[in-house]
């Protein structure tokens, strides 16, 4: 007698544990639905990214459903807190893949992506994109199922550096990076692009991370003489510093930035010393109106407040998920990453609805779009100062 | 201060009491051939021993003998230099001249460590005995020198780690658990005994470190009578059961001279005297070390009171 | 209830488990985790296989910190020397994992001693400052020596494979890292049964008693500072086969300070505390995840999750030195304890 | 090619400038040490949540900037006793290293706090310093930094006059040598170890407010506590002296590490340094050495 009883407690025990585990969100799963999953960095150092991406994310979803879907297909988007952690950003990825069919992921970070990378080949059932626009990624040979939405960073160099060969040829130009896995990104290779293009790399000067007092920089910086000046691998941290040391020294040099500084509201932080910043960036600014641009009309329509341009980045992802999923289910394909890729690679002039002011082809694992902005402090915007740029 | 003055009434209390059944067990064991020093090749010999702290000196020119088998005492007022000179004889402090012999050979240069291997055990005046440690495991720490057990047989615990702890445990059990009738305690934290029992632990201890001389540094401050008794009853047990020589600091003059067949006595940081206990008592430089110490007139008192009670 | 077994021999009375009820228990315990992983879904799978490497990595820690007493913010960085040796065997010799594994153990524990050396010198918080030099160096090696490092992208590990098993899943990675934890922690149990463990302990409580009463100081020191570190270069080494890229900004110092946070909350100076601490710091942000889901609130409370997870991991570190300095093992202690004499006295 | 005298006098002086503020936020930290004996790892923290009460009163308020401040350094001296009451006291008599991990704890309450309340979106103060150049000789001096230093150097002579004359600075200072006579002799000693928090909570707000000035403030500027960590172990925990010199010297060599090698090589530098002294002086160029008793 008791011992029935307690087998049946352990029988009880067992099935709520499996349960538990197993995941029950599951259960409402129907066949007809492409999964977008998500580590976003919604809290942590990376946030003010990761709230702008999932809001994206998130009205493009239901922008699409709203208007029926893809081929008939919903789509659903899960995404999970990663803090910018990676382990946590890894343990999302387990658990929104194991209670979810996922076809579609987006990371929060480079090292993310380099550690998932395995899980994505061996899994052959999703593609990938994030926040990370690291040069190493953009490699179909190591990374198949992985892109980028929008230029890498030697690409955003590249860029910068052909509007400054075009501005004033033979420039003098320095790098000022700091002393991380992003800030080192691009560095040696845009020293080889530079040169390409008949610029001469003045200096290239690493900042610790955290570093409070640039003085110490500014100093070598002053010496080098550099006509234009490229910050990378911070978002604003010791930018705003080294601009106000450089007018206080009458320096006539260009400072510019790269994606994670551009944002609108990173740049106008900056105050005064914003006036005449320029820097990359591979998406229209959200007020942006110079060409008819019906998606950001639309967008404008769903949020009538500033969006930032991690939204634009994430809005713009989940439209090439949902165009990468409507090419391989229209061919008749399964959803398996090495079709949804191939489908991913077939986009080629594709019109982004004015997400990007030019169409757009995907080439390798990128889109090797930007434009250069100019911060413009009176009207509180970014305001272009080139047109396009399409690097080969 | 007040420490010191059972010197005078202990002895006055010991010249009453000739019945006393330790100065009986003392008699006994230490028969008639009685210990001279100097007679028999000494087992630890302390030479022009001297040692200063930023030009204070705690030590000078100490020198004396310890005959094995013999039960020397150091004896000196409060701050004469007692504590400094174990400190010294175990090598945690380094003299500045002197030098220290133990069984004929220099040990003036060597580590403590090694000093502990070579059967120099001693315990502690404020009790060191390691608080996150049972009792069992205190004393077993005592054996750690003549242990071979490397860190490998131990992550295992094989071979080698198994056997050692196993005869360990069974040597520590039979031979100085029962000794010292701890029994009862040897599961508990030190930190919940009393601290009779503390100094009692910390004996065993010292006695699981294979002694072949045992420093104790004030085995029976602060114990009450039954509990100084027991002691003292060790004390002259391992001697005669174990051979160990001892050496101690002690303030119950009564025990002291009870127990001692030697006697060394520091004032200042200088021996004073150094002899028998009788010779020591009788020596005018230390009864002026001790009266000089305290309040002459308070002493007397105490000790009209003491003949008092005792008459 | 429960009644005192009465022990028949020293043999016995010395075994790290002695009653009838703790050898059930183990059991029980030995077939939860021979069954987990199949009724486990990937998620709990991975987080499985996290949790043991960082019962290992605490369980090295609470060797040097909890038992000997040395307080060390360097176990982060001993893992990195682990997880990079293994990546750079892997990588340019292709040898066994396990070997690997062990390499990266012996080349922390290399890196231990060369750190340990000041302890005989500076004590205490100088010493655990000392610790925070080693990491801040050891990262500076980490980022610039690239032909071996790989500089800031780091290197790329292969699956560890045994007998043509590609240990690419979670699933197949808890056999390979559940079976070395429990290794790990009965090594660490074992220690502390014999000469050696006593020593660190006589270190920590009273080390210059220790002395006079025979531990060499330095060697002992040293010795616990290399076991420490093999046991973070070990778990180092799993940690670069589970997430199978090695970066230089995978082994902050918060990290460091994750495992001591372990140790304290689990209870410094048992083998339990440092897994139950393990267990308990590394599942806190997945709950603190569920319940900040479960509350009612607007969908923005995601927002919070990471400073409140900042503001809880440091609490815990102050609650429990405040208020359970023992720590969780202490709690379970006292909770097994009523539950013997439950129910004649409450 | 020549050496280039200016550059070297340029970053000498950066260097200074750097250090100033490290040998202030030093002082708050040899302060906290000398009465309470706390080694306290959250001294970074306490500058940061300066900078941000500074800030929040500044932008969400609207004050003045001089009022911000002044209200800004008088909270967080009160959270500095707060602090103290709350999680140091209950650890009196407890060992030196559990109350540093208190400190540990208490860092990461700090950061997790500033990011509920700001988010962890980098920051930058108003300004509210001088903005024309300043030129020792030829050489330029950022304002900023040249303020910083004029700042942090009134700011540590009058802690050492006060601490030199004042009735509660004398009390310090017996508490410091000897906890237990200082209590015999009628000093409060709760009151003093709950007067050192509070005026070093106070100094190292300044010193956040100054840093956050020129670098701007962020949740990880606790950072800068690493640096000043090095400065009192190589100047000697109890040293106030060694503190300042300390810092001088470390706020150099950092400036010099990466104005001849890299900005890689600045934390190098000082780490390296910090593990010589180690093993040279452990107890720091000015430190006293305690001697141990068996």
């Amino acid at each position: 007698m008791r011992r029935t009883v307690l087998k049946s407690l352990l029988a009880t025990a067992v099935m709520a544990a499996t349960a538990t585990m197993a995941g029950l969100p599951a259960a409402y799963a129907a066949d007809k639905e492409i999964v977008i999953g998500g580590s976003i960095p919604m809290s942590g150092v990376f946030a003010f990214a990761g709230i702008g991406i999932h809001a994206g994310i998130q009205d493009y979803v239901r922008m699409v459903n709203d208007a029926g879907g893809v081929e008939g297909y919903r789509l659903r988007y899960v995404p999970e807190d990663s803090a910018y952690a990676v382990d946590q950003s890894v343990a999302a990825f387990k658990k929104i893949t194991s209670q979810n069919k996922v076809n579609f992921y987006y990371g929060d970070s480079t090292a993310f992506s380099k550690t998932i990378n395995p899980e994505l080949e061996r899994a052959g059932s999703m593609i990938m994109s994030g926040a990370s626009f690291a040069t190493e990624l953009n490699d179909p040979e190591k990374f198949p199922f992985q892109f980028i939405a929008g230029p890498d960073y030697t690409q955003q160099f590249g860029i910068l550096l052909r509007y400054i060969a075009d501005e004033k040829p033979g420039a003098r130009v320095a790098f000022v990076y700091s002393d991380t896995e992003f800030g080192r990104d691009p560095i040696a290779s845009s020293r080889e692009v530079a040169q390409s293009l008949g610029l001469e790399v003045a200096i290239e000067i690493m900042t610790p991370p955290g570093a409070v007092d640039v003085s110490t920089e500014m100093a070598r910086l002053r010496r080098a003489r550099a006509d234009y000046t490229i910050f990378h691998g911070y978002i604003l941290g010791p930018i705003p510093e080294f601009i106000s040391q450089a007018r206080q020294l009458r320096l006539d040099t260009q400072f510019m930035g790269t994606f994670w500084t551009m944002d609108n509201s990173t740049v106008m932080q900056m105050g005064e010393l914003a006036d005449g910043f320029m820097g990359v960036m591979p998406y229209s600014y959200y007020y942006d109106d110079s060409t008819s641009a019906p998606m950001l009309d639309k967008i404008r329509e769903m949020r009538p407040e500033y969006q930032s341009v991690p939204y634009i980045q994430g809005f713009l992802s989940a439209m090439l998920y949902a165009e990468t999923a409507r090419r391989t289910i229209a061919a008749g394909q399964e959803m398996t990453a090495v079709n949804l890729k191939t489908a991913l690679n077939s986009i080629e002039n594709f019109d982004t609805g004015g997400l990007i002011g030019v169409p757009i082809t995907i080439s390798g694992n990128t889109i090797p779009v930007g434009r250069i902005y100019r911060a413009d402090i009176q009207a509180k915007r970014m305001v272009p100062a080139s047109d396009w740029i399409v690097l080969e | 201060m007040a420490r010191d003055t059972p010197l005078l009434v202990s002895a006055l209390a010991l010249a009453i009491n000739a019945q006393h059944e330790l100065a009986a067990r003392k008699r006994q064991s230490a028969g008639g051939d009685k210990v001279h020093p100097g007679k028999v090749n000494p087992i630890l010999e302390v030479e022009g021993l001297t040692l200063s702290f930023g030009g204070i000196k705690a030590l000078s020119d100490v020198g004396f003998e310890v005959a094995p088998g013999s039960i020397t005492t150091v004896i000196g007022p409060n701050g004469a230099g007692k504590t400094s000179l174990f400190n010294t004889i175990s090598g945690f402090y380094k003299p500045s001249t002197g030098r220290i012999r133990f069984e004929g050979e220099d040990i003036t240069a060597t580590r403590p460590p090694a000093r502990a291997k070579l059967g120099l055990a001693r315990s502690f005046q404020n009790i060191a005995l390691f608080r996150g440690m049972t009792v069992l495991d205190n004393i077993k720490l005592g054996r750690h020198t003549h242990l071979r057990t490397n860190v490998l047989d131990a992550l295992f615990y094989f071979g080698r780690a198994r056997r050692e702890e196993m005869e360990l445990r069974q040597e520590v059990e039979e031979r100085i658990i029962d000794f010292l009738e701890i029994d009862h305690i040897r599961h508990m934290p030190v930190s919940v005994l009393s601290y009779g029992l503390q100094k009692r632990v910390e004996m065993a201890r010292a006695l699981a470190m294979r002694p072949k001389i045992l420093m104790l540094d004030e085995p029976v401050a602060g114990m009450n009578r039954e509990e100084t008794e027991d002691m003292a009853r060790f004390i002259l047990d391992v001697r005669d059961e174990w051979g160990v020589t001892v050496l101690m600091v002690e303030h119950d003059m009564g025990m002291v001279m009870d127990l001692s067949d030697h006697v060394v006595v520091l004032n200042f940081g200088k021996l004073i005297a150094d002899g028998t206990p009788a010779e020591v008592q009788a020596n005018p430089e230390v009864i002026k070390a001790y009266l000089g110490s305290g309040d002459v007139s308070e002493l007397r008192e105490r000790l009209h009171q003491t003949v008092a009670v005792g008459g | 209830m429960r009644i005192g077994t009465a022990r028949s021999s020293y043999r016995h009375d010395e075994a790290l488990f002695d009653s009838r009820t703790q050898y059930a228990w183990l059991a029980i315990l030995g077939v939860a985790l021979l069954g987990f992983p199949f009724v486990a879904d990937e998620y709990w799978l991975y987080l499985a296989c996290l949790v043991a490497i960082n019962i290992a990595s605490a369980t090295g820690l609470n060797i040097l910190t909890g038992y000997t007493g040395l307080v060390s913010l360097g176990q982060a960085a001993f893992m990195g020397i682990g997880a990079y040796t293994v990546a750079a065997f892997e990588q340019k010799f292709g040898t066994p994992v396990l070997l690997n594994l062990l390499a990266g153990g012996f080349v922390a524990m290399l890196g231990g001693l060369v750190v340990g050396l000041p302890s005989l010198r500076v004590k205490g918080l100088y010493l655990a400052i000392s610790t925070i030099a080693a990491s801040v160096v050891l990262h500076f090696v980490f980022a610039n020596w690239h032909s071996v490092t790989g500089g800031h992208s780091g290197i790329t590990v292969a699956p560890a494979e045994i007998l043509g098993i590609s240990f690419d899943t979670s699933f197949r990675l808890y056999w390979l890292f559940v079976p070395i934890t429990i290794m790990m922690v009965i090594g660490a149990a074992n220690l502390f049964r014999t000469r050696i463990g006593r020593a660190f302990i006589a270190i920590r409580d009273r080390d210059i008693s220790a002395e006079v009463l025979g531990i060499p100081l330095l060697r002992y020191k040293l010795l616990s500072f290399g076991l420490s570190s093999f046991y973070a270069g070990v778990a180092g080494g799993m940690w670069a086969y589970f997430f199978r890229v090695v970066t230089p900004e995978s082994f902050p110092l918060l990290m460091s300070i994750f495992f001591l946070a372990a140790i304290i909350v689990g209870g410094m100076g048992t083998i339990l505390g440092a897994i139950l601490g393990a267990i308990f710091m590394t599942m806190v942000p997945e709950a603190l995840k569920l319940i900040v889901g479960w509350l009612p609130l607007s969908t923005d409370a995601t927002l919070i999750l990471s400073p409140v997870r900042t503001i809880v991991f440091g609490a815990l570190i102050v609650g429990f030195l405040v208020f359970e300095p023992l720590g969780l093992q202490e709690i379970w202690r006292r909770i097994r304890r009523f539950f013997h004499l439950w129910p004649f006295r409450a | 090619m020549d050496f280039d005298w200016l550059f070297l006098v340029e970053i000498f002086l950066a260097g200074l400038g750097a250090g100033g503020l490290y040998a202030l936020t030093a002082l708050a930290f040899v302060l906290i040490y000398k009465a309470t004996r706390v080694v306290n790892l959250a001294i970074g923290e306490m500058l940061m949540i300066g900078a941000y009460l500074c800030f929040g009163l500044a932008t969400a308020m609207n004050l003045p900037m001089w009022l911000a401040i002044v209200v800004a350094v008088i909270a967080s001296g009160m959270a500095g006793a707060v602090l103290e009451r709350v999680a140091i006291r209950p650890m009196l008599g407890e060992s030196p290293i559990a109350v540093f991990m208190v400190t540990v704890g208490l860092a990461s309450i700090l950061v997790g706090v500033v990011e509920l309340v700001w988010t962890s979106e980098p920051r930058r103060l108003p300004e509210f310093m001088p903005n024309t150049p300043v030129m020792i000789g030829e050489a330029f001096v950022p304002p900023k930094v040249f303020y910083g230093f004029l700042v942090a150097a009134a700011l540590i002579a009058v802690a050492l006059t006060v601490f030199r004359f004042w009735r509660g600075g004398v009390a310090l200072r017996a508490t410091a040598s000897d906890q237990q006579t200082a209590y015999s002799m009628g000093i409060n000693v709760p009151r003093v170890f709950s007067l050192s928090w509070t005026v070093a909570a106070m100094i190292a707000a300044i010193a956040g407010v100054i840093v956050g000035a020129v670098g701007g403030i962020s949740s990880t500027m606790g950072v800068f506590g690493l640096s000043v960590l090095v400065v009192v172990i190589v100047g000697g925990l109890d040293s106030v002296l060694g503190a300042l010199v300390a810092g001088l010297f470390i706020g150099v060599v950092e400036s010099l590490a990466g104005g001849y090698l890299g900005g890689e090589y600045k934390l190098l530098a000082t780490f390296l340094i910090l593990i010589v002294v180690l093993m040279v002086r452990p107890y720091g160029l000015f430190g006293t050495h305690e001697i141990e008793r068996l």
